[in-house]
């Protein structure tokens, strides 16, 4: 058994095998393998309709999948000693935030992770959302609000970051931004999962899974 | 009959082909054994002392009501191990015990009231069993409705199971609940149908009205479930042979 | 064979039972019947539709 | 652990205090049940003080049922419940904390109102706080039911008959006791065997209740 605390020296990693997924009598997806070290990025491409969110939301436990596993540093996610959703941190087309709290609200009510102010206000400032911070949720544009919950991601000090269509919604100076922000978390030993259109801009893979053809 | 054999009926193709094969002799048993506990409940038995001739229904009112009962359990074992195993079968099983145990509960509050008018001048008094069986009716209903409303079948087994599970314990707290009320508002009804001492010749045919009634829900249920397997199968090539027979490997 | 019917006066109420107990378990049987008759063909023509 | 918990307990408070109009209509519901009584039966005192037990108890459970339509509704078309789901605190205790707001929001405003609306149904001294304490235990293992059923039916766009089908068969040995406590004090008699089971379901309810509200949490958001 190898050692998978925070700060040894184990890399993690992220092993899927053989996943599939079926919706009554549909097919989502199936025979779906890769693997995922420190460093990497894995993009999930493919049209729309094709089932890129229900396998993110399957590699992340949200759904259970009709047949394969998924290992986090060896361990089957549902195990109980598996501390995978530790380093895990998603954003699907929701973006949880909660309209009846501000937006600052909103950064604070996370609980896991500690961030330095230089930090967060630098990543605020990046993304033109100092002004809004007092705002209720529910008065931001979409845009807004997708800043929002990508700070979220990241301030949070995950290893793992999976991110359903990161760029969706956002503007040009946001985009360059949390592109740089993907780059450097990989630069950091950090891992991540993106899905995309074809015709969005992206960081350029480790590997690349496109549902059109599966 | 080891743990193993247990352990294959979980497979859907064997499954499938003994709902098929047992689903009539389940059928024609019951008949014969419905034929005979109706002859001897209403012509052998004699007239009970006290309510006449209307006392036969309960043969009709003990097997529906012990039925039901005994189809919700086995709806929530089902349930469990459906949950334990995700196992397709068992999930057909409490799916497909559903309606066939809300029928039965139909059938035992229906034959509960007709006794009832003739005995306490009402169709409806609130007799203790007689309303845990109404609230089983409810339970039944939200376990169908629920079904019903999830239109991704997994996660409707999953939901109902968990509410069959929850219901089935709380059974017996909603029927001595009711019965404590209920002892506590009418001092003296005559509410028991069956007395501590009974003739032989009244309890043959109860025996065997309850095993004929018990045989037929078996009938229906291997029905229903073969069904309902058969639905979420259809991809499978055991099935497809099976249906369309060899035509389909030529 | 009409004091049978009678019932000793509950006549109503005993075949009353007998027979909407019958009919519940007929109409049980029946529905449980289409329900497989129908699953089996609509699996048949699933399987004529995947061969396609 | 118990931080994060707090974190969540004072979210939820926040949050349900600025969605303040869904709360006060199952506060008006609770009064004008409680007061439509009185009002259609006429002012007959011993008519009262009979069906005050019932009264309230449907009242409370109607209301309970109209406030926790919403209890997990908005956080699951947001998306932040699923959130909830992915970190590593046990959902079990954050579905717990999530309840208690609940209760200490939509609850206690009831207990509070019911010494006052028990006077108006000419119910005096002691019988008072027993109404009180009928409504203090039998209001959580209410509120619990009625999560569970809201958890088992937030994928569903319109829940509200189901949620009432759910929730009414299962609360009904609450609705018994509970109408049984009131009543009995009211004519005298001791009352604590009624409440003594209104204590234990609500023990019952409470250690089992939010593990089967967040597996249901889980199937409902798959």
């Amino acid at each position: 058994m190898t050692q998978t605390g925070r700060g040894s020296l184990t890399q993690h990693n992220l092993q899927i095998n053989f996943l599939e997924l079926y919706r009554n009598d549909d097919r989502i997806f199936s025979e779906i393998s890769f693997d995922l070290s420190e460093g990497q990025h894995l993009l999930i491409s493919g049209a729309n309709g094709t089932g890129k969110t229900s396998l993110l939301r399957v590699i992340c436990g949200l759904t259970i999948p009709t047949g394969g596993t998924i290992l986090w540093n060896q361990l089957a996610t549902n195990n109980i000693d598996c501390r995978y959703h530790e380093h895990l941190a998603y954003l699907g087309h929701k973006n949880a935030l909660i309209p009846e709290l501000t937006a600052r609200e909103n950064l604070e009510y996370t609980f896991e992770g500690n961030r330095s102010i230089n930090r967060t206000s630098s990543v605020l400032e990046a993304f033109g959302l100092n002004k809004y911070l007092d705002q209720y949720a529910e008065k931001l544009s979409n845009g807004q609000i997708r800043k929002v919950a990508l700070s979220r991601i990241l301030l949070s000090e995950k290893t793992l970051w999976i991110l359903d269509e990161p760029v969706a919604n956002l503007d040009t100076s946001g985009t360059q931004f949390l592109l740089a922000e993907m780059q450097a978390h990989l630069d950091q030993g950090g891992m991540l999962i993106t899905t995309s259109n074809l015709n969005d801009q992206t960081l350029k893979p480790n590997s690349e899974i496109n549902l059109d053809k599966a | 009959m080891n743990l193993k054999s247990i352990y294959k009926l979980g497979s859907p193709p064997l499954f499938y082909k003994l709902c098929i094969v047992l689903e009539p002799w389940y059928l024609i048993s019951s008949i014969l054994l419905i034929a005979v506990g109706m002859y001897g409940g209403l012509f052998v038995a004699p007239p009970d002392y006290q309510m006449g001739d209307a006392f036969r229904i309960i043969y009709f009112h003990v097997p529906s009501a012990y039925v039901s009962m005994m189809a919700y359990v086995f709806m929530a074992v089902s349930a469990i191990i459906g949950l334990t195993w995700r196992s397709n079968v068992a999930f057909s099983l409490a799916k497909s015990c559903a309606p066939i145990g809300a029928s039965f509960t139909f059938l035992a509050l229906i034959t509960g009231m007709l006794w009832g008018k003739p005995m306490w001048g009402t169709a409806w008094v609130w007799d203790a069993r007689l309303t845990s069986e109404l609230i089983l009716l409810f339970l039944y209903l939200a376990y169908i409705m629920l079904h019903l409303s999830i239109p991704d079948r997994s996660k409707a087994d999953r939901a109902t199971a968990l509410l069959a599970i929850v219901g089935v314990v709380n059974i017996p707290i909603i029927h001595y609940s009711v019965v404590w009320w209920n002892t506590l508002h009418q001092a003296s009804t005559i509410s028991k149908f069956a007395k501590p001492s009974i003739a032989t010749e009244m309890l043959w045919p109860l025996v065997i009205m309850i095993l004929g009634y018990t045989l037929l829900f078996a009938a229906f249920l291997s029905k229903r479930t073969a069904a309902e397997l058969a639905v979420r199968e259809k991809r499978t090539r055991w099935l497809q042979t099976l249906i369309v027979g060899d035509k389909n490997n030529a | 064979m009409p004091e049978i019917f009678a019932m000793g006066g509950y006549g109503f109420y005993v075949w009353g039972s007998v027979l909407i107990s019958i009919a519940v378990l007929v109409i049980n049987w029946i529905t449980a019947h289409k329900k497989f008759k129908s699953t089996i063909n609509e699996v048949k023509s699933f399987i004529s539709k995947d061969k396609e | 652990m118990m931080k994060v918990l707090r974190i969540i307990f004072l979210k939820d408070l926040k949050v349900s205090l600025r969605r303040w109009s869904d709360l006060l209509t199952s506060f008006i519901l609770f009064v004008l049940v409680c007061l439509i009584f009185p009002l259609t039966l006429g002012n007959d005192p011993s008519l009262l003080l009979k069906i005050i037990g019932p009264v309230m108890l449907v009242a409370a459970l109607l209301a309970t049922l109209l406030a926790m339509q919403n209890i997990f509704r908005p956080d699951v078309l947001n998306g932040s419940l699923e959130q909830l789901t992915l970190n590593s605190y046990p959902l079990t205790l954050i579905i717990c904390t999530k309840i208690f707001s609940f209760w200490v929001i939509t609850s206690l405003p009831l207990i509070l109102i019911s010494g006052f609306i028990a006077s108006s149904y000419y119910v005096t001294g002691n019988s008072i706080l027993i109404v009180i304490l009928t409504l203090l235990l039998s209001t959580p293992s209410l509120v619990h039911i009625s999560a569970l059923a809201a958890a088992l039916t937030v994928a569903i766009r319109y829940p509200g008959a189901l949620m009432a089908l759910i929730i009414i068969p299962l609360s009904l040995p609450i609705m018994i006791f509970g109408a049984k406590a009131i009543e009995f004090s009211i004519s005298g008699i001791d009352a604590s065997a009624p409440l003594y089971f209104l204590l234990g379901m609500m023990f019952f309810t409470c250690s089992l209740g939010p593990v089967v509200t967040a597996a249901a949490i889980k199937i409902s958001i798959d």
